[in-house]
């Protein structure tokens, strides 16, 4: 896999499908939400409103240098994170620019957001930032161990750290799924997957009403804008990633579509039920539950 | 008579020690070390002496070729005149020190100079 | 109530008692007494909540009757003590190292009525009025009205009615009033 | 709406005395760690003093029309329960009502809100913070007065301490009447507030920023210790 | 000229002192000096003359006849270079002594002429009543000579002698005239042949207890523990130019008279010798640990050195030919360092530990106290340090194990408290009092300096080790004692200059791993070093220390055998022990650190040691051949040692005060170098011993373990930390626990990883100190909450301190995350899963204390009183600059310096290297290609930041009170920036694991050792009988232990 400039159009492309797979994923997860709730909910096409409405606003205060950045920090993990994973196995256009890096790349450039918004939102001198990030922060830790676990135990078991190898060992049927040739790492990812969600009941780190809404207190406009644009790109991001790890990749658009919004579908699942969990709860439900089973699965295979 | 004098040496040597070692009085004490140094003069003497023999004095009485027969051995004897020697220096010092020392407190109780410790 | 406010009276000079009810009863006191018979009160009589800390401005009599209201929570009862002040002079003496909480009251009072307690923390600092320069409000020769209008925009062609007569033209319109 | 602001108005309102700056707010003097000693200004130091800009719609209508069919669509409360009527907003968010229909839905946060609804009377004290609270949103950004005591003081018309007509001191959009209205009418206040943006009328920011000074001294007129910079940014 | 005109020219002169006329003081002084210089000069030829080979040993017969009928005298070169040092002793304290001396009169001059003479005569002579006449005449005139002190509880301190000497003169009597009745003679070779030749008499029934008499009689005058309080008292309260003859003379000539004893005792005794020898050497440094007087403290290490030659003795048997050499060099250092030290101490004249601070306005002495303590400790270039090495080659070559521990613990000990006073002269406060800088006193100081060094010039060369203090970078450090005067930036120029020259020199003989240390040591070094051109003034001793640490380092990477490797340790741990010892608030982290570091420094000398079996030189490469016996143990040790240095969890308490509390320069010098050191041993070590087994357990996997622990604690303790310099000392307890379990992984990648933290932790470690100790200078806090907002005042630390946590935390597309790729294709071939689970948590929490740093000094709220702040001063941000400037290339080139580590390790690990093709790097099991992802991240973000910038140019600036605080506004910076106690739920839910168990552990080992030394203590309760008591009861233990286990 090396470089091509037709690569440049396609990962475009793979930009545009997600952006819109994203805006209406959200919105249809609200709708479910809402509707658990008995509420009709918002329009499908909400969201898309939400994002022009941000972008056209027409004011904007700045808290300095890092402030300004946070959200391009922000969007950079998001969309380079999308691009540094192979999207559709078997095209070689459509895996992006996972020339670059392999699995481990996907793992760390995951906090390469959240390190730049942490700057930003701590730029901006609002002391619910600084709380939000202290709580994010010490959730993520813990939440990602199980995460790093099931991927060692799957990497051991594939013995490849690359991404396409990974989702090529799992072809040919269902069966061959990690979920089902390794089940407990897939059960730990997946505990970590809820708890890097932000929804409940890990979302303690937004908390709207307790600490406004964390991190992005004093985010609006166009740089609310992008932090929306990324909050729709990155789930997605991080569900390819697990997607190709545990669920068998996706060899084309719609098989794409489905499995992303099946994962999605665990965590809002588990969120509309669920209160939220303080940050030292969330952190021991992690190490009682989650990591015992991660654990395990490095041990066995 | 060897054993005696040799026996009343080492008698003499614990009585000093003891008396050392359990009168606090310094004066009591120097006299208690003299009467140990006593007891040691008298093991030297008792152990170079040869029963039968005479005095380690080469004269006419003793003459020089016939010597090694005649005479005690003369090494402990030296000994003990050196001893004795050193002995009336240190018991000197000492009697000095305790002069001294009941100068600055007006007591010869030896458990009063304790100022320097652990 | 009655054994309480004998039990009092034995001890102290106190002046009208009013019982209200079984379990409520208020008793005048004079000022300099009132650390004393509150502070009795609370110690030996249990009664150790204070419920409330209040005046009134009896404008006619040039006094402010302060109502220290306190509560047994055993015996569930409440006692009142009456203590009037002067309204020019109107100062007390604080009670809020007995209950910190009466400092509250105290800073409330001192801003709406312009009584002033000595000592009593923030007692000077605003309270619920910020940047007031008026007379205190609930003084009685406050104007409220006048000073309404005097302040605040008014947004004309407003009627008002006083609600009594206004219910009795609607409810019975063909009585006269 | 220029029914309910004349702005220019003539004050004719009783003067107050001035009240000097607060104690914490007045300039005091600093040792730096090389032992220099600074002065700070509070109000300068901390706070941006420029003044609110008039900004200016997209230079093409049919963009702005886009972006005004967004902005009514798309209307973000601000969750400041002012009075009484706070309580008559919870309900718009539960099924009963699901104001989320119609994409609103409520911030916490002035910078992200766009709509602010001042839900009951307004205290002189509460009044501070609402100023600040709006100034703190960005443009375009609509108020709404719920109930009458933000037309005409309602029930506090005589009260020593509330406002009895808001649209002198920020720029309301819109008035709904009652005391209070019940949720169904906030809804509909709602729906006609989004006609008035969609029809390019929703300005209060703008209209605010022009008439900036004459705000402020009403303002002012009722807050007597103004303890902040003229604009809250 | 014969030997015997030392006792002649002695005993003459005091008797015409007697006779010349009181008034003529000064006459009579010279007399004096000329006759102890005469005495000096004899001794002095002898020494000469023997050591040259131009002339053997003589026997000096005085009555013309030979023993048993006259005594005999003898000087051979232990004789001679022991007279040389009693007379050279009792010259100095004479200078030292003229006040006192002028002031008293010739008759105090006789008597000290009388002291040296007895001195020097019990050494001469080969007669054991001789022995006892001259031990007699040492009593007196001590006796005398104690009445020289100003001090008036001398006074009692004399007669508390004198009452237990009587009671060894009476031992020792009745022990000669046995002896003589046994043996038939009273010369000591007679005696010696006899017993020797097993002749019945000599050594059963009578004769042996006629021995032991003798024996102990002469042991006593060791002062041994516990029988010492008398000797205790006239330590603390004589004249410290006495106690220093006392300590001294006095000591080598006990010594060399109980050596001659045991000729006749012959080797059966020698056991008795090690106990009493090693009871004392650990018992008196124990006591030494809670004293308070600086007199009374070096009395009780008197007693320990002595104690310690007196156990060298007992391993007389085992020695051999190096017998005189150990023993000597032990011997030696202690006399000229104690001597030294006493004569400082007469130069202050409070008593009081901490009133030795007066010498810190006094750089020379400063360095005098220094040399003296390093040479009572045995560290380079001192005899001790040679001594020691070969001792402990020997002890371990025979399996004496439980002597070499003792020995090492009571010297842990001794330099716990050496230490710890010569942090007092540095750091404490000094009292209202002036150092007496007479010029001779002044002068005697330093001739026992020079003495010293010059000593350990002439123990490295007989050493056949090789000369410390013949090596260049070594040379090239002390020559900064000379330069000294020099402005501080001139220093700092050559010591640049001296750092690249040495590396241009040196660097064609370095293979690719010692090349990267080498890089990161000397030029790494200079880079560091440019921040300090910072510094006004002269800035006095900072460049000799540094120059020693890095000496230390720079011999360390080239050290080919055990000797010049261990060398190497000590020197940079002494330097690095004085530049941590600068800092404001260093005093117990830099005490704790070098107890720590010679803890560990002694456990690798008994590493060498076990390993070397007595071949020396002993080649490092030689530790590969060790046998399967040793293997574990030497693993052991040498890890233990190294482990210290890397700060692994539990030997970890040292190094965050030690790195924090640093100057600004000094920090990152100690952590991003320093540090190395300990990772360059475990390289040696693993690369040449590889796994090991110890009953059945790998011990590299217990390496893992701990290096796991060590990153995970090490984060966990750093994120609850409220100073930014602490925060990151413990840090790097974390990184390096990750750099030791790749090393413990003990594959190829595994090792690459290592060598990449040893350059990035290099980098950035230093480049964060810096910033932080920038920022710190400007602030005059390191207190992260009381910072905040510095951003727009400190742009380029904060551009440092921002690539530094994402390089350090591991997110691309900095070089972090190049060592963590490397990492995770490591682990992928290891079969030890469960450390791993550690690791792979501590990844996460170093992103929490690196947010953390950067989030409560840069952004949040600014301070009233930083308001106007500057940048950090030019020369701290210049080197800052450079690191990001690395950090960056080497994130987008790698392969400038791994690739051929890469194919080096190969040699090692020949399998699961990494492939360099292109841009591409690809493992076994994965690939990386730094430029595509600098290259990807860059066009995203460029284009990102365009859209945002096109959207929000007409942004409005704000500051920062402006932000939505509920509708309320904020009202001090203070109160509003969140920074302290940043993690609270953290604490909430982790914070039991750092809970100080480790801290409180060692707390409690020394508090024991504290405890222990108080309540022994009052053993000594200062009552001259109970002394005596002491003495007798310690005759009669030692009896029954001795009779009990011999024959």
């Amino acid at each position: 896999m090396t470089f091509e400039w037709m690569k440049i159009p396609f990962a475009l492309l793979t930009l545009f499908i997600v952006v819109n797979y994203g805006l209406l994923l959200t919105a249809l997860m609200q709708k479910i939400a809402a509707r658990v709730g008995g509420r009709y909910g918002i329009p499908i096409y909400q969201n898309y409103i939400d994002l022009l409405k941000n972008y056209a606003l027409r004011s904007a205060i700045t808290h300095g240098f890092m402030f300004y950045l946070g959200p391009v920090f922000r969007l950079t993990g998001g969309v380079g994170l999308l691009l540094f994973v192979p999207t559709i196995y078997g095209s070689a256009m459509f895996s992006n620019m996972s020339f670059a890096g392999d699995l481990i790349l996907a793992l760390y450039f995951i906090f390469f957001g959240s390190l730049g918004m942490a700057l930003g939102a701590g730029e901006s001198g609002h002391p619910y930032s600084a709380i939000g990030v202290s709580r994010g922060l010490s959730q993520v830790t813990m939440a990602e161990l199980p995460l790093a676990l099931a991927v060692f135990a799957i990497a051991v078991q594939y013995q490849t750290l690359s991404i396409t190898e990974i989702v090529a060992a799992q072809q040919g049927g269902f069966l061959h799924w990690t979920l089902f040739t390794n089940p407990l790492a897939v059960i730990a990812a997946m505990l970590s997957f809820l708890g890097s969600m932000m929804r409940p009941p890990f979302d303690v780190v937004l908390a709207p009403q307790e600490i406004p809404i964390g991190p992005p207190t004093e985010y609006h406009s166009a740089y609310l804008a992008l932090m929306q644009t990324n909050r729709v790109i990155f789930p997605i991001a991080k569900i390819v990633i697990f997607m190709n790890l545990f669920f068998g990749g996706a060899s084309n658009w719609p098989v794409f579509f489905v499995k992303v919004f099946a994962i999605y579908m665990v965590s809002v699942l588990v969120g509309v039920v669920f209160p939220r969990f303080r940050v030292e709860q969330s952190i021991r439900w992690f190490m009682v539950w989650a990591v015992p089973i991660g654990i395990a699965a490095i041990l066995i295979v | 008579m060897i054993l005696v004098s040799m026996a009343a040496g080492f008698l003499l040597i614990l009585m000093g020690l003891y008396g050392a070692l359990t009168n606090r009085n310094i004066l009591r004490m120097i006299v208690a070390f003299t009467i140990a140094s006593t007891g040691v003069n008298l093991v030297l003497v008792s152990v170079g002496y040869l029963a039968g023999r005479t005095a380690p004095i080469l004269d006419a009485a003793v003459p020089v070729a016939d010597a090694a027969e005649r005479i005690i051995d003369p090494v402990p004897q030296a000994l003990v005149l050196t001893a004795i020697v050193i002995g009336l220096g240190i018991t000197a010092l000492m009697l000095a020190y305790a002069f001294k020392l009941y100068e600055t407190k007006r007591t010869l109780d030896i458990s009063k100079f304790t100022e320097l410790k652990g | 109530m009655k054994d309480l406010t004998d039990r009092l009276g034995t001890l102290f000079s106190l002046g009208d008692i009013t019982e209200k009810r079984d379990d409520l009863a208020f008793v005048s006191v004079a000022p300099d007494l009132l650390r004393a018979v509150i502070t009795h009160l609370r110690d030996v009589e249990g009664f150790t909540h204070l419920v409330l800390l209040t005046a009134v401005d009896w404008i006619e009599g040039g006094q402010f009757q302060l109502t220290y209201l306190v509560h047994n929570r055993t015996r569930a009862r409440d006692i009142g003590l009456r203590v009037f002040i002067d309204r020019e002079e109107a100062t007390m003496a604080g009670i809020h190292d007995l209950w910190p909480t009466a400092a509250t009251y105290q800073r409330e009072l001192k801003e709406m009525f312009g009584i002033d307690f000595p000592g009593s923390p923030r007692i000077d600092e605003e309270f619920i009025l910020e940047g007031w320069t008026d007379i205190p409000p609930y003084r009685r020769d406050f104007d409220t009205k006048k000073y309404a209008e005097e302040t605040y925009f008014h947004r004309p062609g407003r009627e008002t009615f006083d609600p009594a007569t206004h219910m009795k033209d609607k409810l019975y319109p063909g009585e006269a009033s | 709406m220029e029914a309910f602001v004349k702005p220019g108005e003539k004050n004719r309102l009783k003067e107050r005395p001035e009240r000097p700056v607060k104690q914490e707010l007045q300039p005091r003097v600093v040792k730096t760690p090389d032992g220099q000693e600074i002065t700070v200004e509070p109000l300068k130091d901390y706070y941006c003093e420029a003044p609110p800009r008039v900004h200016p719609p997209a230079y093409a209508k049919i963009v702005e029309d886009l972006f005004n069919w967004a902005r009514a669509e798309s209307l973000w409360i601000l969750g400041f329960g002012t009075g009484c009527g706070a309580i008559e907003m919870r309900p718009l968010m539960t099924p009963r009502f699901d104001a989320y229909r119609y994409g609103i839905q409520w911030r916490p946060t002035p910078r992200q809100a766009n709509l602010f609804v001042i839900s009951g009377y307004l205290s002189v004290k509460t009044l501070k913070r609402a100023i600040r609270s709006y100034e703190q949103m960005q443009n375009p950004k609509y108020v709404v007065g719920l109930g009458s005591c933000t037309i005409n003081g309602g029930m506090y018309w005589d009260s020593y301490n509330t406002i009895k007509r808001l649209d002198r001191y920020l720029p309301v959009d819109l008035y709904i009447t009652g005391c209070m209205p019940r949720p169904e009418a906030l809804l509909a206040g709602f729906l006609e507030l989004k006609k008035i943006i969609k029809a390019g009328k929703g300005e209060g920011a703008n209209r605010y920023a022009e008439n900036f000074d004459w705000y402020k001294a009403n303002q002012k007129q009722v807050i007597h210790d103004w303890d902040m910079p003229d604009y809250s940014w | 000229m014969s030997p015997i005109l030392i006792i002649a020219i002695g005993l003459g002169t005091a008797f015409l002192l007697a006779f010349l006329d009181n008034r003529l003081r000064a006459t009579a002084y010279a007399i004096t000096l000329v006759a102890l210089a005469v005495m000096s000069w004899i001794a002095a030829d002898w020494l000469f003359a023997l050591s040259s080979g131009s002339t053997g040993p003589v026997e000096i017969f005085t009555a013309g006849t030979k023993p048993p009928f006259a005594i005999n005298l003898r000087m051979g070169l232990a004789e001679a270079a022991l007279t040389l040092l009693i007379t050279v002793t009792g010259l100095l304290a004479a200078v030292f002594l003229k006040e006192p001396m002028m002031r008293l009169g010739r008759r105090s001059m006789a008597v000290l002429l009388i002291a040296t003479m007895s001195f020097a005569g019990i050494v001469l002579t080969r007669d054991v009543f001789n022995l006892f006449v001259f031990f007699e005449l040492a009593v007196i005139s001590t006796g005398g000579l104690v009445l020289l002190s100003d001090d008036a509880r001398a006074l009692s301190a004399g007669f508390k002698y004198l009452i237990v000497s009587q009671v060894i003169s009476i031992l020792l009597l009745i022990g000669i005239i046995f002896l003589y009745h046994a043996g038939g003679s009273l010369n000591i070779d007679d005696l010696a042949a006899a017993s020797a030749a097993g002749n019945s008499t000599v050594l059963l029934k009578s004769g042996a207890l006629a021995f032991f008499l003798l024996f102990i009689a002469l042991v006593a005058e060791l002062k041994p523990f516990p029988a010492n309080g008398w000797a205790l008292d006239i330590y603390e309260s004589a004249h410290p130019a006495f106690s220093a003859i006392f300590s001294a003379a006095a000591g080598a000539a006990s010594l060399y008279a109980v050596d001659k004893a045991l000729l006749i005792g012959g080797p059966a005794w020698l056991p008795v010798a090690t106990a009493i020898g090693l009871s004392t050497f650990v018992a008196a440094n124990v006591l030494a640990l809670s004293q308070t007087s600086d007199r009374r403290l070096l009395g009780y290490s008197s007693v320990a050195q002595i104690g310690l030659v007196f156990a060298v003795i007992g391993q007389k048997d085992l020695l051999g030919d190096q017998y005189l050499f150990i023993a000597g060099g032990i011997l030696l250092a202690h006399a000229v360092a104690k001597a030294g030290l006493y004569w400082l101490s007469g130069t202050l004249p409070e008593r009081a530990l901490t009133s030795w601070a007066e010498l810190k306005h006094h750089p020379v002495l400063l360095f005098a106290f220094a040399s003296f303590v390093a040479m009572l400790v045995g560290l380079p270039p001192f005899p001790g340090f040679y001594a020691k090495w070969q001792l402990a080659h020997a002890l371990a070559a025979d399996g004496r194990y439980l002597v070499l521990g003792l020995i090492l613990l009571g010297a842990l000990i001794e330099a716990g408290y050496l230490f710890r006073w010569f942090g007092y002269a540095l750091k404490r406060e000094a009292p209202a009092q002036q150092v007496d800088l007479s010029l001779h006193k002044i002068g005697v100081v330093l001739i026992a300096v020079a003495a010293g060094w010059g000593l350990g010039y002439l123990w490295g060369d007989l050493s056949g080790l090789g000369n410390v203090l013949t090596a260049l970078p070594l040379l090239f450090a002390l020559s900064f004692l000379a330069l000294d005067w020099l402005p501080a930036k001139v220093k700092n120029a050559i010591a640049i200059a001296g750092l690249v020259a040495w590396f241009l020199v040196s660097y064609p003989g370095y293979d690719p791993l010692r090349l990267i240390f080498g890089v990161i040591i000397l030029i790494g070094g200079a880079v560091i070093l440019l921040a300090s051109f910072e510094t006004h003034g002269r800035r006095i001793g900072f460049y000799p220390s540094a120059m020693l640490m890095y000496a230390g380092l720079a011999m360390l990477i080239v050290a080919e055998d055990s000797f010049g490797f261990f060398a190497a340790w000590e020197i940079l741990t002494l330097g690095s022990y004085f530049l941590i010892l600068r800092g404001k608030k260093s005093e117990p982290h830099a005490l704790s650190y070098i107890v720590f570091s010679l803890g560990g420094a002694f456990a690798i000398l008994a590493g060498f040691a076990v390993a070397a079996q007595g071949t020396q030189p002993f080649a490092l490469q030689g530790l590969a051949d060790v046998s399967a016996t040793f293997a574990p143990y030497v693993f052991i040790l040498l890890a233990a040692g190294f482990m210290t240095k890397t700060a692994a969890i539990g030997l970890h308490i040292w190094l965050p005060g030690a790195h924090a509390e640093a100057e600004t320069d000094v920090s990152p010098m100690v952590s991003g170098i320093l540090l190395k050191a300990g990772l360059y041993g475990f390289f040696i070590l693993l690369m040449t011993m590889g796994k090991t087994q110890f009953y059945g357990v790998e011990l590299t996997y217990v390496l893992l373990w701990i290096g796991a622990l060590s990153a995970l604690l090490g984060n966990l303790m750093a994120i609850f930390q409220e100073d930014a310099k602490r925060l990151l000392a413990y840090s790097s307890i974390g990184q390096m626990g990750y750099a030791l379990f790749g090393l413990a992984l003990m594959n190829h990648l595994g090792w690459l990883m290592a060598l990449m933290f040893v350059i990035n932790h290099y980098v950035y470690k230093s480049m964060l100190f810096l910033s932080v100790g920038g920022i710190a200078k400007r602030t005059g806090t390191k207190l992260m909450y009381r910072m905040g907002g510095l951003i727009t005042l400190m742009p380029l630390s904060f551009i440092a301190v921002l690539v530094g946590i994402i390089a350090m935390s591991g997110v691309p597309p900095l070089s972090g995350f190049g060592g963590r790729w490397i990492f995770y294709n490591a682990i992928m071939s290891s079969d030890a899963r469960l450390p791993m689970v550690i690791i792979f948590l501590s990844g996460p929490i170093a992103f929490l204390y690196l947010f953390r740093l950067i989030h409560t000094i840069f952004l949040g709220q600014l301070k009233d009183e930083h308001r106007r702040l500057k940048e950090a001063p030019f020369w701290i941000v210049l080197p800052q600059m450079l690191f990001v400037a690395f950090l960056i290339g080497f994130a987008i080139f790698p392969g400038l310096a791994l690739r051929r580590v890469d194919a080096y390790l190969g040699s090692f690990f020949p399998s699961h290297g990494l492939a360099w093709e292109g841009l591409t790097i690809t493992s076994e099991y994965g690939y990386w290609s730094p430029v595509s992802i600098m290259i990807v991240v860059a066009v995203i973000f460029v284009v990102l930041l365009a859209w945002l910038v096109f959207l929000n140019h007409r942004a409005q600036k704000v500051k920062q009170f402006n932000i939505v605080f509920a509708a309320e506004r904020p009202y001090r910076p203070e109160t509003t920036h969140f920074a302290w106690n940043f993690f609270a739920p953290y604490r909430k839910a982790l914070g039991f694991l750092t809970e100080p168990l480790v801290t409180r552990f060692w707390g409690g080992i020394t508090g024991t050792l504290h405890g222990t030394a108080d309540l022994t203590r009052r053993f000594y309760t200062g009552d001259g009988q109970v002394y005596a008591f002491h003495f007798v009861g310690f005759v009669v233990i030692v009896y029954l232990l001795s009779m009990g286990v011999r024959p």
